[in-house]
């Protein structure tokens, strides 16, 4: 037993946090809530850092390692509201397209090229959820590549297509940078890359792989939120002295720290849960994350808006930068009430 | 004060009723018809709305007729705001002025200050602002810095500094404010409630933007501003009663009806149903939650026509509207929080049709924590003044 | 509109509370847990100050009051822990009583008989709960009076007996005072009030009598339990000063004080729509009221057990006399959640 | 410290397991036939439950061997929480001296101490309670005023005071706690830690019934009672160092292994499918709190790996443990609360058999929020140390 990130992963992770403490300043996310684009030249910078290549094979260009590794770097993610979509390209478009250039090395040419540019920072991804097929996806306008359901007459299928093939309708999101839209498209043979049982496991995984991804950057989001909280809480005075001395203050911004204290170790754990283990347990593990990830980022958003008062409401206090990737993404990919539902289910079912 | 409880509204009351709606029904612009009130366009087709309703006397009932108003009572008021929110009817511009001030102003004012402030408020003709809070004097109102001194003629005073938080601020006519005129005396004293055109030179008003990008507040700065005597409100010195008075209006009865929460949680049921057909597994989880936003608002609608009753018996609202914003800002958290768990993914769509309301709404509800006296304060006041706790 | 009770029913409530105040010490409440009984000599007080006859009609020897009369004495009840059924014998058995003398004069003698010496505190009553047939019943353990319910062939039966005819086999409660116990009886013709329709009307307005009265009593207790609670934070200092002038015990009571604040008016218009309104509304307002009630007493004990800390948790400090009573009526006659759920199913069905 | 992650156990750690598991199989008790903790009687069953523990090397399996234990890991002694708690074994009466004053004992004692003390602690021969409240001194343990002054013949100290709040005062051989040895000194300063045999003349106890009428807890009196030199822990005047050391243990590893969580969920759970099976929809009203709950106790056993790995790579526990005991005492009342809710009017009936477990852990749990530090203090800490806001 041994639960801890290795030395390589902390100093991978305090790298890209250097560089992005420069890079992904909230002038600079002001600037992409102005005008938000997929393939920046922060994007262009994560890519050569191998962050946006981390999940493709090394053959195709990539550092082709897991989630464990890529769970720390969604964190930093979060923590500076990156907006570019490392979520979707790097955690979920690139393990499926990794894992069919392995399952079917007949189709190897477009796959391996399109890892290959995910690898460089070519392609920015966008990935639909399971059941929601109406839904917009987050990245759509804009993105590149796409990786989508249909219902076949074999059941699911899982397909992957370029921006050439697909109309993208833009959808507004309190975030921008979510850079929402509504995918139209013809499936076709040629994009079809699973059918049947393979596709529903591809699917079931890519939305535990997402429910997971999108934990980790809710800690990094709930953990800048709660320092924006407790930087205010030590600055701001009133009736004499700093708000933050005030038990309520004090008790709000506690009780949010601890929430995110106890959605760590279960984000880390589901990460690895995802690597290592089987199916059901790795599903269990990756709805308990999102759960607590979704709950303790709320909390964290709650709590950082009440201690900062009326500031903390307007458009220049750079908390709304974050408390609007927030409430998004505490929703995407499950909310908690969901996730709380299939771990019941998991939990009876193998009583 | 004998009669036995009966909840059930008289016949005049019910026709009180029915002659609203039926008005209403025949007036209330097409919902969402109206421009962004925080655009100069917006407020005057807000202004508009409030002159059609003044001219047939349906923009403050309970006023005076002389002032505007039809002289009903408290309970009237309560049924004319049911009808208003059953309609739809358009955010009232005028609110500041109409809710908040108009009670301090019947309380405080002189015969000249009532004549020729209330019914240009009435019809829309003075929209009013608040100039309370400063960047220093938020939670910590006694704070205050803005101060007021002597004009040299002595006819009236020179207002410098700054207000913020000013709702309508960007276009409204009026603010009233409180100024420190005695910089000697203790935190609550020597404060004096002025009534301040924004047109008099030296007032100048930086919008601030909101989290939703709209220009719902303002900044107001003033230098050397002259207001003359007749615009001090309730007695040079005694501002912070006035005031006080003005802030039980917000935290309490007048501001915030219940006909807005009680609305609000009749289209959550219906949300709720929409959703349960569906996908009723998923609306189910909401279940709980829904009963809870909905008997939440209902309380507040019992506990309002409770304080009416007692009101109009001759009692009075003590700290218990301290436990009335709190109950409101949380069941208004709760009505659009619930919403948006249906909604689900859905929830982040911004000016999606029928997410924006409750989108809207939600972000609306987040500040009800925060304005009118934080919940912080507010609990503070509830255990000191309805607990006894002692002061810290 | 008129919400509000009378001087006369305020007068009526005073003077209980009074009495009340001098024979319901917690020094009385404690011989009560030593040795809990029905017709003690405070009910034989309070059978004469015609609190117990309240609802019997005026024929009978009663004051023929309602619910909305009977309500603020509830809450005195709850608010010292009165240990006598009077929930179970005035609120509930005796409107069933009234209503079989009003409807059916011919079975007369008996049910007059029974009216007339519950207002003489000569019988004290045990109510069954709707679908819990094999469940304890408060107040079985020594009661005299029985409203039972049976299946019957056409559908479900009241049926009223005396103690005679019921072997009571007691089962411990927290609350020694409820006196629990599971009655085992013959139905028989005779002991039969009501079926069919008229049965199963009586059994939902019993149940929603039941919800509105307890959540009345709980009213009382929370009243109570935050006095206590708030009473101990001016007493006890910690650090030099009251910990009631911490911010954290300050906005715990608060928080449970506003609870109440809003729980109150609840519980009296539900009084109000049972003795005045349609049966649906009624119900919805009876259940209202429990929820909101059952959870004010809830977050009053909650809170008031952790501002009196260790002490609190001792039995030589009062609270536990009041925490163990709100506890066992937050789920008696249904818990807030149940009652949730019958609002929520009555709003649908009336949209 | 280069390993990946890897939340398997080793093969080692799995035979461990497999070893504690067929013990336990072979010699636990029957669940409930051991009589009450809190009457001599059932002190003495209790205790031969820690003797038939020791005989095996079972009873503290991570002291070092010469001691009595196993020298196992921190991990190992997890993986025996785990199989203690599923196998239902008897509560530890020793836990106060095992889980508490143990690991201070390891890290301040004279070698002297540890030989003395350590292994009739460990075979139940010796049973310890805590000293360390005061009526006057709960949450502000430092309000402590029970003194110590030298004995006339300068080889001990004079204990005068009074302690409470002591779990298995009324019965335990010794007692550990703090005493005020230099009444010049600052609130913290001037603190001694002694070790006390609760037979020492001068030394009276009275038990303290319970909300539920059993004596959990005692006061102890002091009156002059003389505790030799060598009873003294840690060093004259640093007694504060000491018992916070102590305070970590209690609120943080030690005491409350994931274990007795993870096991309560788990039959949170099995109840919940029992109730789904005879009342499906009002069960499924809690399928959302048991769920929580249940990954309430996960996301505490996940933590305390994590923080296990941190320990073994040298690493120490902080404020942590503040945030620690705010969670397993929140995560207690959320399993248990759930449980009486599925429950419903069930829930009051004492001593009932399948009600009393979840009843008597109800009101067990009540108490976590306040004992080893209330939750509003460890609130104050997580502010103050994890966040650096201001002290107030």
């Amino acid at each position: 037993m041994r639960f801890a990130f290795t030395e390589q992963q902390i100093e991978f992770r305090d790298a890209v946090r250097q560089v992005l403490a420069k890079e992904c300043t909230t002038d600079d996310l002001r600037a992409a809530f102005d005008s938000p684009a997929a393939r920046t030249p922060r994007w262009a910078t994560l890519a050569a850092l191998g962050v946006v290549g981390l999940s493709v094979p090394v053959a195709h260009g990539g550092l082709g390692l897991g989630l464990v590794d890529l769970v720390p770097l969604l964190e930093e993610a979060g923590r500076v509201g990156l907006p570019e979509p490392l979520l979707e390209t790097t955690a979920l478009a690139a393990p499926v397209l990794a894992e069919m250039a392995g399952a079917r090395p007949g189709t190897g040419a477009a796959t391996a090229l399109r890892l290959e540019s995910i690898a460089t920072g070519g392609m920015a991804a966008a990935v639909g959820a399971p059941g929601s097929a109406a839904a917009p996806l987050a990245g759509a306008d804009g993105g590149d590549l796409f990786v989508l359901h249909a219902h076949g007459a074999d059941g699911p299928e899982v397909h992957v297509v370029e921006s050439g093939a697909v109309a993208v309708v833009p959808v507004p999101s309190l975030d921008p940078t979510r850079r929402l839209g509504l995918a139209r498209w013809n499936p076709t043979p040629e994009s079809r890359v699973a059918t049947g049982a393979l596709a529903a496991s591809l699917i079931g995984r890519t939305a535990d792989r997402a429910a997971v991804a999108t934990a980790a950057e809710l800690l990094g989001l709930a953990d800048r939120m709660i320092g924006l909280g407790a930087d205010y809480a030590r600055d701001r005075h009133q009736f004499g002295k700093p708000i933050g001395s005030f038990q309520a203050v004090k008790h709000l911004l506690a009780g949010a720290r601890v929430k995110l204290e106890f959605a760590r170790p279960a984000v880390y754990g589901a990460a690895w849960a995802l690597d290592e283990c089987n199916p059901a347990v790795a599903s269990r593990a990756a709805s308990t994350a999102k759960a607590y990830a979704s709950d303790a980022a709320s909390e964290a958003a709650r709590v950082s808006l009440q201690v900062h008062g009326a500031i903390g409401y307007t458009w220049e206090c750079d908390l709304h930068l974050f408390l609007k990737r927030a409430w998004a993404l505490s929703e995407a990919w499950g909310s908690a009430a969901d996730h709380r539902s299939r771990v019941l289910s998991s939990l009876i079912e193998s009583s | 004060m004998d009669a036995p409880m009966d909840l059930r509204f008289t016949p005049a009351q019910e026709a009180f009723r029915a002659e609203a709606r039926s008005w209403l029904g025949g007036n209330v612009p097409e919902p969402g018809s109206l421009r962004s009130l925080d655009t100069a366009e917006g407020f005057e087709d807000h202004r508009a709305w409030e002159r059609a309703m003044y001219a047939d006397r349906w923009s403050v009932v309970s006023w005076p007729e002389e002032f505007g108003g039809r002289g009903v009572g408290i309970v009237e008021w309560l049924i004319f705001e049911e009808e208003y929110w059953r309609a739809e009817a358009p955010l009232r511009v005028s609110q500041n002025g109409v809710f908040l001030l108009a009670p301090t102003l019947f309380e405080f004012g002189t015969v000249g200050q009532k004549q020729r402030f209330l019914p240009a408020m009435a019809s829309g003709a003075e929209i009013w602002c608040q100039g309370w809070s400063e960047p220093d004097a938020g939670s910590d109102l006694a704070g205050i810095r803005s101060r007021a001194v002597r004009s040299p003629d002595d006819d009236g005073w020179l207002l410098t500094g700054q207000k913020t938080w000013a709702s309508r601020g960007a276009f409204a006519e009026w603010c009233f404010g409180l100024f420190r005129t005695d910089p000697e005396a203790e935190r609550h004293q020597g404060l004096t409630y002025f009534l301040i055109e924004m047109g008099t030179p030296g007032v100048t008003v930086r919008p601030i933007p909101q989290i939703d990008g709209e220009t719902g507040f303002a900044e107001i700065f003033f230098e050397d501003a002259f207001v003359p005597d007749e615009q001090v409100l309730g007695g040079v010195g005694r501002g912070w009663g006035v005031a006080m008075a003005t802030a039980g209006s917000e935290r309490g009865l007048s501001l915030r009806s219940p006909a807005r929460y009680t609305e609000a949680a009749h289209r959550l049921v219906a949300l709720y149903r929409r959703h349960l057909d569906d996908d009723p597994v998923r609306a189910a989880r909401s279940a709980d939650a829904v009963a809870q936003a909905w008997m939440d608002a209902e309380a507040y609608r019992l506990h309002t026509l409770w304080t009416a009753t007692r009101v109009l018996d001759g009692g009075s609202v003590g700290p218990e509207a301290s436990a009335n914003k709190i109950h409101w800002s949380e069941t208004d958290l709760t009505i659009h929080r619930t919403a948006l768990a249906l909604l689900g993914p859905e929830a982040e769509l911004h000016g999606a049709g029928t997410v924006a309301p409750w989108l809207d709404g939600y972000l609306f509800a987040l500040a009800g924590p925060i304005y009118a006296g934080t919940n912080e304060i507010q609990r503070n006041v509830v255990a000191e003044r309805m607990l006894g706790l002692p002061r810290t």
